[in-house]
């Protein structure tokens, strides 16, 4: 199978959709990014294509009409896009870094997830917010975060947390085609990995969980660029402790595609949850509460949660691996799990 | 400004219904029959109405949390509003919005606001889709005098004049935010100069003269339907009761209260026509008395109509579940 | 003891602050709210003092220059209130509605939350944050939220919510003179609620829980407004089912009285949370997966969480009332979790 | 406008400095040695250096994602910063903070800010705390071009404007948000003349003279101090490194790069002051010689530094933790 990066997958995605159906468009900050209009139109220079170049190259495809530079007004245009979503169109808007939701959450949570119900039915917001997530960067304490918690929260919207380039581009077609407002969380770390991508039609439907890896004697579920870390974790105590681990990424936080995770629950009797979003009422409390409600009879030992510490991301680099959860801190969560002892 | 007679009689009985409407609510809630509280309209009749003498239903409205008399004069059923004020199934949003957020997509309503600012963003979303998809209509954004220090409405103004979208914005300046007069909350001294900061018309119009509005309006909306971008209008009025049902009105002195009293856009309205020999009196009386009953059968109609029901309410919040 | 209600307990709190210290103030949309400043201003007529009258009077003590009017800009107020703490007074800002937390978070957990640690510890923000919460009001999808979930989420925030008058009050001051910033988390139905209050200099400490009443079968944790639910629903099943239940108030949900709750629960070995914010990723959880991850062996039988539906809040009379858990199925949560069987 | 020699040389000492600093900074960035992003202010020096000649440690300002110049300006000790750009533990915010977020509140710097438009509402808070506490000072809010379309920044200005609160505007239009151009994303011919919407004054100025810089800043801050309320400034420059450093430039021209870099405020001082024989070419080499080795030492200083243990992760979230 061919590989793409995930940067080129979420790409793709998008111009497949924008081929697709030419109601969707795409706008936000500097997602076109020329000079000026005649920079790009016609002379076919490179658009910058947002700030990690995501959308490059779609302005000079889909035209200045669907591929919308924004002022740094994001109440504004992400506002516009609910609206533009209520009658006719169905936008992809990104929110550069998740981390300034806060200027524009109104718009999200009281416009665009609850339009629908307050609305008794009568409406819909096609929408997609595209942000970007994540520590690991040295982009300090205001560009660093996850927080996908704070909008699993809230009801009417959907979201989604893609690991791989692959269901990055299978999940963003679903996320476009979907008739409610789905938040799509991009970890900026993940954005140079390659993987292999399948070059047809693959939708991966919301709300479906994947087991990245079968095992049988303790349920990790790992998030977002967590999945990776705990692969790779996963592996390393099979081989060392003989440990059969069972990876499962959730992928879609709301959601929730709870059957499967307690399916694996109730067959390992054991939960790590790794998650790189802030401990306080969050996913992994989320997830834990559901096992700890739904399954209880079925655990064997405390579930673990291993997440960022309640702390803004520091900038220092040692510190800023220190907030992360490393490979070697979820092997240990796994060990722990299985009662064994750590030796540190 | 020549107004056919059709619309003249659009006219008054779309304002006479509005304050039909809002006279009784303010009745039923003073009696306790209404859940929740409600935000009146009466006395901004002029400003909704000449606005949307203009438009039709492939035109777009936000609205505000003051927002029966555009739902009335967007042409929302009077029957569906009053039933959403009860919480009844028969209800505009089936009951789960209430009056705050009452809306009507089918007629380009597109919902009062809870939140102050909130509907500019959203004005300008429906004016892109106007022009992204090449449709003729224009949408139209009302806010009060305290949504305009929102920072929404200054984005809101800056994009659509950027993008150079149809969207008509409409500050009805009722000289209160609650208990807060403009003059205290605003820098400005009138808030149509703030046009001038995004290189758009603006234009300050009395509040409560229906044909003062209809004619600005016209202007705006005709820029606007040519693809010459927004414009604002300020339309100075008063609203007769409190901010809400109930409130104390501490704020408003005396002389406040009888100073505008004096300024009733259904007053003036009549007074202008009559000289201007343009409608009868005995045209308009029909007119109040088939509101009357109109807004009668309205009550009636949401006082029997049932609740929804257990199930209701986990429905609606997503399209699709999974 | 004098009865006060829960309004005039924390008007009083304010007072006493503002009296104790010249660097407290209180600003807000209408707080003071009189027409014009003449209005106010020597006559002695009556302010409004706020839409709640959570303020009234105290312009007419303190003056204008203290008791500030705001427009309704929350991004500009509150990050006021914000760039103030951190120059050196003591600001109390009203947001009318958490519901409108969306137009100003970024000023809150961006600004407020983190300058003291992205600065090294060299700033503190010793603000509070005031605001109104909960289901009940008739008030609809945008004004009957609770989301302290959210603020609690978030590092560098701390987050009251008290459920009697009295703890409104010790609470109050506790957070006016604490040095962090406090979102201060007030349930409207509880405003006309009179409890009895000491007249004296009581301070009530940040991060400590109340047990409400006593018990040994089950922790029933509850939350603001749920607290007299919960008591009311412990004594039904006492009286009826002969169930000794614990009532836990944590007050402040961060930080958290991790040891408190934790002890209570392994001297019950059962649990039940009830709250009124919606259940994804909440204090609910949070609270379960506090017990699951540090008390497992403790519980005898599966927690039970019983809070609102993942659901906006609705306005029509009867489906509100299904929205906010009731007495009644407080109860039934009880006894499930004691393993009886509900009759319905 | 006179300007003592003293002050000149304080002026150009600092100009020097955030040149050889930020340039220092792009070469260590380049050759990998600093970690995260970093956005340079060289080109824009006249801007802050004309405002804080102004300014003593009582006065405030807060500043931008671009806030190394400013700092610098502010009198925030280099060597601090420097090690704060490495993450050491010696940094002006012990390597927590970063670029972004260096600060130093006993120097009255509320700290560059990675939220566009986040330290409006600060600097009128600050300005609150000047006002209510009757102290003396000023607080000046520096933000981009792109800024102005955020709507705190309307908010802010509107707020400073009814509480008369001593706080200039200063906006740095360096003609870009990013890669967006100012023309595109503002809808005003000059943002200076949003100031109008508030009540205060307004005024454009060429953002690579320092004195017309000063002098402008001289009558807005002492309009400030005097309770006469906030006024806004519109500094038009440029920025000669990309948003940030290792932008690509696509967005710019040849032609951009070519007429702007033309515009040097340090040449552009230099020019003024040797016609104008108020320093000498020697005098400035001096200071030129003195503020290299002072960044070399800078560097060395942080490079030596030790980083930050792993117990400073969870300190300093909390003053208590309790
Ligand atoms: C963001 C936000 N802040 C505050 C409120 C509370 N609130 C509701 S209406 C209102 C006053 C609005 O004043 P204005 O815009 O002049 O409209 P009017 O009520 O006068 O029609 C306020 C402060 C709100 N609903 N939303
Ligand atoms: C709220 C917010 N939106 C977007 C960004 C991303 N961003 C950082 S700098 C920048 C451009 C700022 O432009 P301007 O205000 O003109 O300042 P300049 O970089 O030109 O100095 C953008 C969009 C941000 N940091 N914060
Ligand atoms: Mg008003
Ligand atoms: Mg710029």
């Amino acid at each position: 199978m061919r590989q793409l990066t995930f940067r080129d997958a979420i790409n793709e995605a998008l111009r497949l959709e924008m081929r697709r159906d030419p109601t969707v468009i795409v706008m936000g900050e500097d997602v076109a990014g020329g000079a000026s209009l005649a920079h790009i139109e016609g002379k076919g220079e490179e658009s910058w294509g947002g700030v990690m170049g995501v959308t490059k190259g779609l302005v000079q495809e889909f035209g200045r009409a669907r591929v919308l530079d924004t002022p740094i007004s994001e109440s504004g245009y992400i506002g516009a896009a609910i609206g533009a979503a209520a009658t006719g169109l169905r936008p992809v808007a990104e929110l550069m870094f998740v981390d300034f939701f806060g200027v524009c959450m109104d718009q999200i949570y009281n416009q665009g997830a609850k339009l629908r119900y307050m609305f008794g039915g009568k409406a819909k917001v096609p929408l997609v917010i595209r942000t970007m997530i994540g520590a690991g960067y040295r982009a300090a304490g205001q560009h660093s975060g996850s927080h996908y918690s704070v909008f699993t929260h809230m009801p009417g919207l959907k979201t989604v947390v893609p690991s791989t380039p692959a269901d990055a581009r299978g999940l963003l077609r679903a996320a476009i085609r979907d008739d409610d407002p789905v938040i799509f969380f991009e970890h900026k770390m993940l954005y140079d990995v390659e993987g292999p991508v399948p070059d047809d039609d693959v939708i991966i439907p919301l709300g479906k969980a994947d087991i990245k890896k079968a095992g049988d004697q303790v349920t990790l579920i790992a998030i977002g660029r967590m999945v990776s870390l705990a692969l790779a974790a996963a592996q390393a105590v099979e081989q060392k402790d003989g440990i059969r681990v069972e990876v499962v990424d959730p992928r879609t936080l709301s959601p929730l595609d709870e059957s499967t995770l307690l399916e694996s629950v109730r067959k390992t009797h054991r939960l790590v949850v790794v998650d790189e979003d802030n401990p306080r009422c969050s996913i992994a409390t989320d997830l834990v509460a559901l096992v700890a409600t739904q399954a209880l009879e079925y655990l064997d030992e405390a579930p673990q949660i291993l997440s960022a510490p309640h702390s803004v991301v520091p900038f220092s680099p040692p510190l800023e691996d220190l907030y992360v959860p490393s490979e070697e801190r979820i092997a240990n969560a796994i060990r722990t799990a299985m009662g064994l002892e750590i030796r540190v | 400004m020549i107004v056919d007679r059709d619309k003249l009689l659009w006219m008054y009985e779309k304002m006479r219904l509005i304050r039909t409407f809002e006279d009784k609510v303010a009745e039923l809630f003073a009696a306790g029959l209404l859940p929740g509280f409600v935000h009146l309209y009466a006395g901004e009749e002029a400003i909704g109405v000449g606005i949307m003498a203009h438009l039709n239903d492939q035109d777009y409205i936000t609205s505000t949390h003051r927002g029966h008399g555009h739902c009335i004069a967007k042409g929302v059923d009077v029957n569906a509003m009053m039933a959403e004020l009860f919480g009844k199934s028969t209800g505009a949003c089936k009951g789960k919005g209430g009056s705050m957020h009452i809306a009507d997509i089918s007629k380009g309503m597109l919902g009062a606001n809870g939140i102050v600012g909130g509907g500019g963003p959203l004005a300008v979303g429906a004016g892109l889709t106007l022009k992204t998809l090449g449709r003729s209509g224009v949408s139209v954004c009302f806010f009060g005098d305290g949504a305009s220090e929102q920072g929404t409405m200054h984005e809101s103004m800056n994009l659509a004049s950027i993008w150079k979208l149809p969207v008509v914005f409409v500050c009805e300046n009722n000289l209160f935010a609650e208990s807060t007069p403009w003059t205290y909350h605003a820098s400005v001294k009138n808030i149509a100069d703030r046009a001038a900061a995004y290189d758009m018309p603006g234009v300050l119009v009395d509040g409560f003269d229906v044909f003062a509005i209809y004619d600005v309006a016209g202007q705006a909306i005709d820029r606007a339907r040519q693809g010459a971008g927004p414009s604002l209008i300020e339309a100075r009025g008063f609203r007769f009761y409190g901010h809400f049902q109930g409130d104390p009105l501490t704020y408003r002195t005396a002389e406040d209260e009888a100073r505008w009293h004096t300024h009733d856009p259904i007053t003036v309205f009549q007074t202008q026509v009559l000289e201007r020999e343009l409608l009868t009196e005995e045209e308009m009386k029909q007119v109040d008395q088939r509101i009357q009953s109109q807004v009668d059968d309205a009550v009636t109609f949401a006082q029997n109509s049932p609740y929804p029901g257990v199930s209701d309410l986990l429905t609606d919040i997503y399209v699709t579940y999974s």
